[in-house]
């Protein structure tokens, strides 16, 4: 693919547009990018990145990605016109049925899956708000963005940008009338889990989109998978989003 | 290029013909289908599926897989639904696929091999099992058996009994004297041995302090363990008679090359699969040109000639 | 930080006292000296010196080196000119290093390690020898002695008698039971073993199909080792009483600490000194940050806490 | 090092001007460096490369360097105001005293220690003559800078420029006056092989630089050795450069 912009967002984030040569397949809000790292000394294996948008009428897509190794260091250096070879879509999708009031919930740079999401939401006139944590401001990722499709409430654990806390301790959980029916979330694993006993509290429907390591991406290693109430089943291609019920220790 | 000029390809293996010596290895390839994506899986020499066992295992917890320099390990531990699903759900879906369709086959116990390759002896579209004596990511079994001459012996004479068509046997590099283990299992009725299997690793997360894999030690795979294999199979083939089938980090063309060099009737692509899941048709090509380039008529001129 | 908050790096291996876990592996920093403008050698906790053998060796034919991917081979063959040399030209060089200056002893009789060895024993600034019974590149001897338990605690214990100081049993990696060796070792009189050395693997120029070494087969030393000997080292901690010294693959102070939570005292750096002369004491100070930032007072708290 | 320059001569080869932070030590003709190379998947070891010329006043050194493989490949696309990890200078030199009609022959890429040594051998007003050879024109290079210390001859293998043949064939070496008392030399080793022969033909001082394959380039791992009567030496310290007469085989 060719590289269209590598966008910094600041010291940690990047956003990367690219566009294949060929035009894009049908991409479900969800799926994600193996992604090739070249000329990286220890970065070996392809690293799993979601889409984070889509845009069939430029044949584009966005990668929205934190700096975290060397892989992804590598990646951020990449520049406008240069060429990255990604083996994509790949894994299952956020459901888009059935809801009528939902709660994105993205922990940093967990919302990189949630603004396709969003967008296909809002196009199908679901009602769409979008909660985003991190540790401080320079967490909080394209708010503006998720803007376009509805609400975006904050938090912060430093409280330099919406309420004080993590994303579950936001006061949209306190108050009496929680009205969503469903929440999709990405982000640490620890975040996750919380939302999924609110949800389950609630008992409302809730859809996490894990990030196990993963080597092959397409079912063939069986390295990441996950237990579920049905075994060990493949986050690349079962996942990366599950239905928190289906997932062991989880409910 | 006229295609008269093309080099023959073609190897042999016990009973098997393959149409080119590029086969993909165990557990890194599914069952095959999932590649058919991204190119013919009919054009390779030979596909080993997945490791069947007995019965349905679901193999080590999560994590299981850490990445190192040049390499991975693993520690899947045969995780697998077991000979019987896979006779009436796999066999049904890939006995059609025009190429070598092998099956991998694990146990605790040299009955529950037994009763694996008993099975698989009927299934008339699967023409060989390769024997996973090498196992390192389960407790009881597996590597056990391929880490000692006579218990390498026992199983590879008891499957020879109940199975009737090409047995290869697979090897772990996790010993002292590989030519002697292969010689041990070619006297025990081996058509074929395959080496290496997976060199046992580990690794720690030093901020956490803990292993990066549930199960503590794991397989290690990738370009990492290519000399050691390359080495082995030199080994092994001036030790045997039989063909010796070479992998342990082939990337490329020129990998795969040097094991036929080596000595290895044919090869096997293993973690490469993962980087580019494109890659094997792209070594065959390699193959064929790099005979073009150094004159040989057929690759079998190549095998050994170090 | 205050001085009073520096942790203590100190460690011990026989009667041994190293003033950091570092030490420099045999064959990969000469006698030290050529390090010299590099950092201020003194610094390290131990320097083991290249490989002495009984009389003067030639080592092997060129080409001795191959690059591997995230590795090397090589195949030096144990070039040196002998013990009596080292004691006339080189000891009175060297001696007054203010650090643990360890001889790596290496032989193709038992014969010819004891008479080292005692030459040695009579060294007053050499308070340590580690016994090489592991070295891949030599015919007789070396690796050989290495690869079997009997050999082994035959040579170790021949040394022992000779031997009244700090005896390092360096072990050979290519070996089916690296604990059961270590074992062997331990019961023979050894006062720590060291692993480990190289891999045995190979190489070969597809264009001119020969080997790239001209012993075919070489050490393989480097990153790409590193989970294989991490595996060793923790099986060999949980194994045996005495301190265990690991090496293999280290090239920073993340890899050197795995080793030490994987349960060695001390680590050796080795092929890492050719792609940065001055990393030992950025290792040494990577350690040192860790162990603040881990909030340990002390060294041997990490030492095999996973 | 920062690099100040990296221009490429042609597909196959480039040249590289270097600066130090401190001052240049001294450095000796025929000297090299072990060069880091980054961001390279399958390159380890540091590789070697001659000083192909030293600039006191600027702090500067060059290195002139032939497209191999993966190592000088990297190295070929270093930008300006990139840095670059050396350990410099490594090695013995070339011996500037003694001569005084002196043949420099350079096999493609080594040509690379000559200049230096051309330099400084003019300096000190010893003729010098620079004997360049190569395939085809494109391997001929930097003819213009020997050009500054004394004639350049040149031949190729399809007469493109020069003497048609190896440098070996140049009529020079069939004059019935054969004017040098010393060849220098750097090239593949057939080439330094065949020069050897005819200096011991004309019995007249011929100095080679070899290029064994090289771990540490310090001495310590004993890698580089070259067989002599004196046994094995590492070409790393007691070389790169050897009168031909040391080497066992050559003679
Ligand atoms: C399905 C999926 C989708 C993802 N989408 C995004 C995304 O859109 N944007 C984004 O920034 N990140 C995403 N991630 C996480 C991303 O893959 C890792 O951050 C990245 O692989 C780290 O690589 P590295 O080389 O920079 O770090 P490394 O140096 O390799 O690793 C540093 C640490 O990162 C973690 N890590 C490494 N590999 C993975 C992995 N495969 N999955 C999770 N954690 C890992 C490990 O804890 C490791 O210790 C996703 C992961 C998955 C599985
Ligand atoms: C003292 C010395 C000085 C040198 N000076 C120069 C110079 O000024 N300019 C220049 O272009 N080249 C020089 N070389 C050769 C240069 O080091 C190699 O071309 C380079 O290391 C190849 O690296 P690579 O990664 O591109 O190729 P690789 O892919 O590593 O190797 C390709 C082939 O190059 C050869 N090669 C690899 N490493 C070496 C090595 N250490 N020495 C010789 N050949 C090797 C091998 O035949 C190998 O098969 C010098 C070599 C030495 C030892
Ligand atoms: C994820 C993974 C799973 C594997 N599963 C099996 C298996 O089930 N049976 C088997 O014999 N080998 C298995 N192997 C070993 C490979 O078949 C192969 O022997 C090894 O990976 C070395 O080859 P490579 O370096 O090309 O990957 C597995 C390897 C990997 C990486
Ligand atoms: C060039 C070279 C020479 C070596 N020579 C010796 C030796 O003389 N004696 C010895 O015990 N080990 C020798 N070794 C092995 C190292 O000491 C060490 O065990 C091995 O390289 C693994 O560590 P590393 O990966 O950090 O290099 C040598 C290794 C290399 C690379
Ligand atoms: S990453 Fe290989 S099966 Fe999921
Ligand atoms: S390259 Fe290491 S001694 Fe010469």
């Amino acid at each position: 693919m060719k590289v269209v912009s590598n966008k910094n967002l600041n010291t940690k984030y990047f956003l990367l547009t690219l566009q294949p040569p060929d035009n894009m397949p049908v991409i479900l809000p969800g799926q994600f990018a193996q992604v090739e790292i070249k000329d990286a000394k220890n970065t070996f294996l392809r690293r799993p990145l979601s889409v984070h948008d889509v845009d069939y009428k430029n044949n584009t897509i966005k990668l929205l990605v934190q700096i975290i190794g060397e892989g992804t260091k590598k990646l951020s250096e990449i520049k406008e016109g240069d060429s990255l070879n990604l083996v994509y879509p790949l894994g299952n999708s956020f459901s888009t049925s059935g809801a009528d009031n939902v709660l994105l919930v993205g922990g940093g740079c967990g919302i990189a899956p949630l603004l396709y999401l969003a967008r296909l939401l809002f196009e199908k006139n679901i009602k769409v708000t979008t909660l985003i944590g991190g540790s401080s401001e320079s967490d909080i990722l394209e708010a503006d963005e998720y803007r376009k499709y509805g609400d975006v409430l904050i938090t912060t654990l430093d409280a330099s940008i919406g309420e004080k806390g993590l994303v579950t301790q936001h006061s949209v959980f306190n108050s009496d009338k929680f009205p969503y029916t469903a929440i999709y979330t990405c982000g640490p694993e620890p975040m996750m889990k919380a939302l999924a006993r609110i949800a389950k509290e609630m008992n409302i429907r809730c859809e996490v989109s894990l990030e196990n390591m993963m080597a092959c991406g397409i079912g063939a290693c069986l390295c990441c998978v996950v237990d579920t109430n049905e075994g060990n089943k493949c986050t690349c291609t079962k996942g990366p989003v599950f239905n928190y019920k289906e997932l062991k220790g989880w409910s | 290029m006229e295609l008269k000029n093309m080099p023959d390809l073609c190897v042999k293996i016990g009973g098997l013909v393959l149409k080119n010596p590029v086969m993909t290895a165990s557990g890194t390839f599914g069952y095959g289908e999932e590649f058919a994506d991204f190119f013919d899986i009919s054009t390779l020499g030979g596909i080993i599926v997945k490791g069947t066992t007995g019965s349905k295992r679901e193999g080590n917890a999560y994590p299981r897989m850490a990445e190192t320099p040049s390499g991975m390990l693993n520690a899947v531990g045969l995780q697998n639904k077991g000979v019987d699903n896979f006779i009436s759900d796999i066999y049904p879906r890939i006995k059609d696929i025009n190429t070598n369709m092998i099956v991998n086959v694990s146990g605790s116990t040299i009955d529950e091999y037994i009763m694996v390759a008993s099975k698989l002896n009927e299934l008339d579209k699967i023409p060989a099992i390769e024997l996973n004596i090498s196992c390192p990511n389960v407790k009881e079994g597996g590597m056990a058996f391929g880490t000692s001459c006579p218990s390498a012996i026992a199983v590879t004479e008891a499957i020879r009994k109940v199975y009737h068509k090409t047995l290869i046997v697979k090897l772990s590099p996790n010993v002292t004297n590989i030519a002697e283990m292969a010689k041990a299992v070619e006297g025990a009725g081996a058509d074929s041995v395959s080496l290496i299997n997976t060199l046992l690793g580990m690794a720690i997360d030093i901020e956490r302090q803990k292993p990066l894999l549930s199960t503590i030690t794991g397989g290690l795979s990738g370009p990492a363990v290519k000399p050691v294999a390359l080495r082995m199979v030199w080994q092994v083939a001036k030790a045997v008679k039989i063909p010796v089938i070479g992998l342990g980090g082939i990337m490329n063309a020129a990998d795969a090359i040097e094991f036929m060099l080596a000595g290895a009737t044919a090869i096997q692509v293993g973690t490469a699969n993962f980087i580019d899941p494109a890659v094997c048709p792209k070594i065959i090509d390699g193959i064929n040109d790099y005979l073009i380039r150094h004159r040989n008529n057929n690759v079998n001129e190549i095998i050994g000639k170090i």
